[in-house]
């Protein structure tokens, strides 16, 4: 796998977004959205991040869809046509800073697809030596998640959790029973 | 509240496919080790198999799961998964050290292995059903709101 | 030294949050008992973690037996044991008030009250001990996904701010995950202690500057730092009052904390007195912010949105002492920081208390606590006169060290910042005070309530807490110089 | 730095969709249409880890068996992977919460537009 022949997947991807966010009916938008992000599921799997290509067709293309659509199918469709030329303009001068910040930052950043780089050095080839041996898991993705680093997947998990709490407590109605 | 849909195409798809989904994310969730995928994605994909039919026979005909119950369900799958790491800690170890689980005759890379497994399964329990509670919040509504 | 009271400090809060609903179905009344319970276990353990820090070098505690940067590992030192004892006994004492409260408020929603709070304690509690920034990021979340939905759950308006406190908390997140990123491009690890050994190396790439003011932006969006605290105002206002008490003591305080510990410590004094002169910028913005919101804070008649405008003010002071650069400076911030925790639990509890027995909303309301409820009025004095800073209160210590430790620094701006804010303070709430003395007494009103004890309780203990904090605090102060001081001042 | 858009397309696209979500977060007062923008942030997130987790000519970090295990550099980085799947969940989770608020906001007042449901509350 090479790095440069994903560049359609992003021209894809990255239209898919604007596609999203400039059409008016949002049924139409969220549905969009869902193509964006199966592309970006694709983009992961051409990048080696099968894992993560999983978990972004899975959830961000599945259940974030569906999500988004009982909540639409509950509201309304349409998004109204209105400019605030005030806002737009102070929204505008602050993303321009920072992206601004974002290019200036990236000029130091590793080179893409470095072997020898930094981030992929250091910890990560620790866990690509050991994690067979001391886990016993062939998918070092899996040792890193459920081992290596499981007390951040334990608080992943409590973050779903929390979130179903969460929808609990505010759609409750009060004709529902109490108990 | 959801309507059942009309189509029959939509109907017979929907049952075919709802084991299918189960079996797959069965897979997914055991050979988690040593493929792509494993708790998060085994257990979105059993909300789907959970949704689906809800989707096509609408919420009344479908009310397999309640949503409290469905929030006491992730609260147990999240207590699996502290269980299997408080264990260690009370034995006097780590929080989540796999490797001092009080299994007999096993070297600590295979306990790792094992509770790597166990933990897969609560959190594909806690996710499956926290999605589904997720699901029935957002999509009930209440008396007099048909539209 | 490796120890387990980290883990524990964890596992108490997580695991009766989790279980709070599976038996809370059952019988709603467990839930209450469990939750006060696992508080008072987990002040008990805090309190022993902080004096085990302090007398043998601070605690670690590596999860899943990997050793940092493989695994993630929580680490208790002064700094953090002295905020975890706060958090835990505050959140006790906000519990504790909260009780009737929410038997009215959220009568229905009880059982999701109870596990969100005590989710968000845990998640506090997490992002104070850890040691690995991600660890700290998902804490984050689960600390901001419950406490959005705690500001919310009165519905109308209160929905509202809750949805932009929302909007803008996930940006405040994203930024500072963004900030790792960067970190982790140029280091290749996560974890602080050797985060703060690797980044001397790279410490004049551009990349790590940009993280570092990426996660400075993401965390000042989280804790309210003028000029980001646009969710602050209405989220204070309109959160049932059953919740504001702990929102607003302990929420905005630990996301500094982050701050102060990412930037003083894995970054460290010298490269901040150096490469990246960041705490220049934040000293003049934390001075600005401590008159603005003092000054805003005048103009507002509901008694609620102008004690928010005061955290904007109080979130100003901490980050003026802390950017000044001096050791008292340093000491006194972190002195005001607890003492506001008092302050601000007891500040709420009492417009939660006067809300609930005399529907008092605004300024002019609270004369009828002095007919009404006397002893409630009188923690509101003594608070007041601690927000202000009259000895012998808490509040006027940790102004008082935080002008000498301006005047060390010879930043007469930040001396000028403090007195101005403390005034234009004192004139808001004599202000208060002129409109509950000035006029007559009211008639006793004929369909009034008893306060309720945990009420009395929890303001009582506040109020004797701001007074004893003061008169301890050379002993507080002698802690904070010899345990918590990061190195290079 | 003109050379970054010619040498560095993830770069790029991660800008471009980390822009456009957070302004139309912060602009549009549709209520739906802020989370789609909070949504584009959060995975334009996501691609800016995995693009420090690539490695060239390397392939997918599972290591079957310790005989024919390959060295490192052959490996994509696992730990970027890790942290990106965490930062999904916490996306949905977000997600959901932000959704239930939407709804219970349009039970109250009856529309999406946030303008809108201001004037109705005054």
């Amino acid at each position: 796998m090479t790095l440069f022949d994903d560049y359609l997947l992003l021209l894809l991807s990255v239209v898919m977004a604007l596609g999203a966010v400039f059409v008016r009916d949002l049924l139409s938008g969220v549905l969009t959205l869902a193509a964006y992000s199966f592309f970006l599921a694709l983009l992961w799997a051409g990048l080696g991040a099968v894992d993560v290509a999983f978990t972004e067709a899975v959830v961000g293309a599945g259940l974030s869809t569906v999500f988004f659509l009982v909540a639409l199918f509950l509201t309304s469709h349409q998004e109204k046509v209105r400019k605030k030329l005030q806002v737009r303009i102070i929204a505008l001068g602050s993303l321009g800073i920072l992206g601004f910040l974002l290019l200036f930052g990236s000029v130091d950043l590793p080179v893409v697809g470095d072997p020898k780089s930094l981030p992929n050095k250091h910890v990560s080839s620790n866990y690509l030596r050991r994690s067979l041996e001391e886990t016993d898991t062939p998918n070092v993705v899996t040792a890193v998640l459920a081992d290596y680093r499981g007390f951040d997947t334990l608080g992943e998990t409590t973050v779903i959790f929390t979130a179903g709490l969460a929808c609990w407590m505010l759609l409750r109605r009060k004709d529902d029973s109490a108990t | 509240m959801i309507q059942p849909h009309d189509s029959v195409i939509v109907h017979t798809l929907a049952r075919v496919f709802t084991p299918i989904i189960q079996l797959f994310a069965l897979y997914v969730l055991i050979h988690g080790h040593d493929s792509p995928g494993g708790g998060f994605q085994a257990g979105t994909l059993f909300a789907a198999s959970i949704i689906l039919p809800i989707l096509a026979f609408g919420i009344q005909n479908s009310q397999v799961v309640l949503e409290r119950q469905a929030i006491i369900l992730g609260g147990i799958g999240i207590l699996l998964y502290a269980g299997i790491g408080l264990l260690p800690l009370i034995l006097g170890g780590e929080f989540l050290n796999y490797g001092e689980l009080p299994i007999p005759g096993m070297e600590a890379s295979a306990r790792r292995h094992w509770g790597i497994l166990g933990i897969e399964i609560g959190v594909t329990i806690a996710v499956a059903a926290t999605a589904v509670s997720i699901f029935y919040s957002l999509s009930q509504r209440g008396k007099g709101e048909e539209n | 030294m490796t120890s387990n009271l980290p883990g524990f400090l964890f596992v108490i809060p997580f695991f009766a949050a989790i279980i709070i609903p599976v038996v809370g179905f059952t019988n709603q009344k467990l839930c209450r008992p469990i939750a006060l319970g696992a508080l008072v276990f987990l002040s008990i353990v805090s309190v022993i973690s902080l004096s085990e820090a302090v007398l043998h070098g601070p605690l670690s505690h590596e999860f899943g037996g990997w050793a940092p940067p493989i695994g993630i590992v929580w680490v208790i030192d002064g700094l953090n044991g002295l905020l975890m004892v706060a958090i835990s006994v505050v959140s006790l004492i906000a519990l504790v008030h909260a009780g009737p409260l929410v038997e009215k408020e959220l009568s229905d929603r009880v059982i999701p009250f109870y596990s969100l709070s005590l989710l968000l304690i845990a998640a506090l509690g997490g992002m104070v001990l850890t040691g690995d920034l991600f660890n700290l990021f998902v804490f984050l979340e689960i600390g901001s996904l419950a406490s959005y939905v705690l500001v919310g759950v009165a519905g109308g308006r209160s929905l509202l701010s809750a949805f932009r406190y929302l909007i803008l908390g996930t940006i405040g997140a994203s930024l500072y995950l963004l900030g790792v990123g960067y970190l982790y491009a140029e280091t290749g690890t996560l974890n602080m202690a050797d985060l703060a050994q690797r980044l001397p190396e790279v410490i004049d790439s551009r990349a790590v500057l940009t993280g570092l003011l990426f996660i400075a932006l993401g965390l000042a969006v989280k804790m309210g730092l003028f000029p980001l605290h646009g969710w602050l105002p209405d989220a204070y206002t309109y959160a049932p009052n059953s919740c504001t008490p702990l929102l607003t003591s302990v929420v905005t305080k630990v996301p500094l904390y982050a701050f102060v510990r990412i930037a003083f410590w894995v970054f460290g004094m010298e490269a901040l007195n150096t490469q990246i002169p960041i705490l220049v910028v934040l000293g003049w913005i934390g001075a600005v912010a401590a008159i603005v919101g003092a000054y805003l804070a005048i103009w507002q008649e509901n008694f609620k949105r102008m004690l928010a405008y005061s955290s904007v003010s109080s979130m100003g002071l901490f980050m003026l002492g802390f950017s000044l650069g001096t050791e008292t400076g340093f000491a006194g911030g972190l002195f005001y920081v607890l003492a506001d925790t008092l302050m601000k639990a007891a500040l709420f509890g009492v417009a939660g208390a006067a809300f609930y027995q005399c529907g008092a909303l605004t300024v002019t309301d609270l004369a009828r606590l002095r007919r009404n409820m006397p002893w409630v009025l009188v923690a509101l004095l003594i608070s007041a006169l601690s927000m202000v800073g009259i000895p012998p209160t808490a509040g006027f210590f940790g102004k008082w060290h935080l002008v000498v430790g301006a005047l060390e620094a010879e930043k007469y701006f930040a001396v000028v910042a403090i007195l101005v804010s403390s005034m234009l303070t004192a004139l808001y709430f004599f202000r208060m005070f002129q409109r509950v003395w000035a006029k007559p007494l009211l008639p006793v009103e004929p369909n009034f309530l008893e306060t309720p004890f945990p009420i009395k309780l929890s303001l009582g203990v506040l109020t004797f807490g701001i007074i004893a904090l003061g008169l301890g605090s050379d002993l507080v102060m002698g802690l904070i110089f010899e345990s918590v001081i990061p190195k290079g001042f | 730095m003109a050379d970054i858009f010619l040498y560095r397309p993830h770069f790029v696209a991660f800008i471009i969709l980390f822009l456009l979500g957070m302004y139309i977060m912060v602009v549009n007062p549709n209520l739906v249409k802020k989370l789609i923008g909070m949504y584009l942030m959060q995975t334009s997130i996501i691609l800016f880890f995995i693009i420090l987790a690539v490695k060239k000519d390397s392939t997918i970090p599972i290591i079957l068996n310790s005989v024919t295990a390959l060295p490192p550099e052959a490996y994509a980085n696992p730990l970027p992977h890790v942290l990106m799947l965490t930062a999904i969940v916490v996306g949905v989770s977000t997600l959901g919460v932000s959704l239930a608020m939407v709804i219970a906001l349009y039970r109250q007042y009856k529309t999406l537009e946030e303008d809108q449901i201001l004037g109705k509350m005054k």
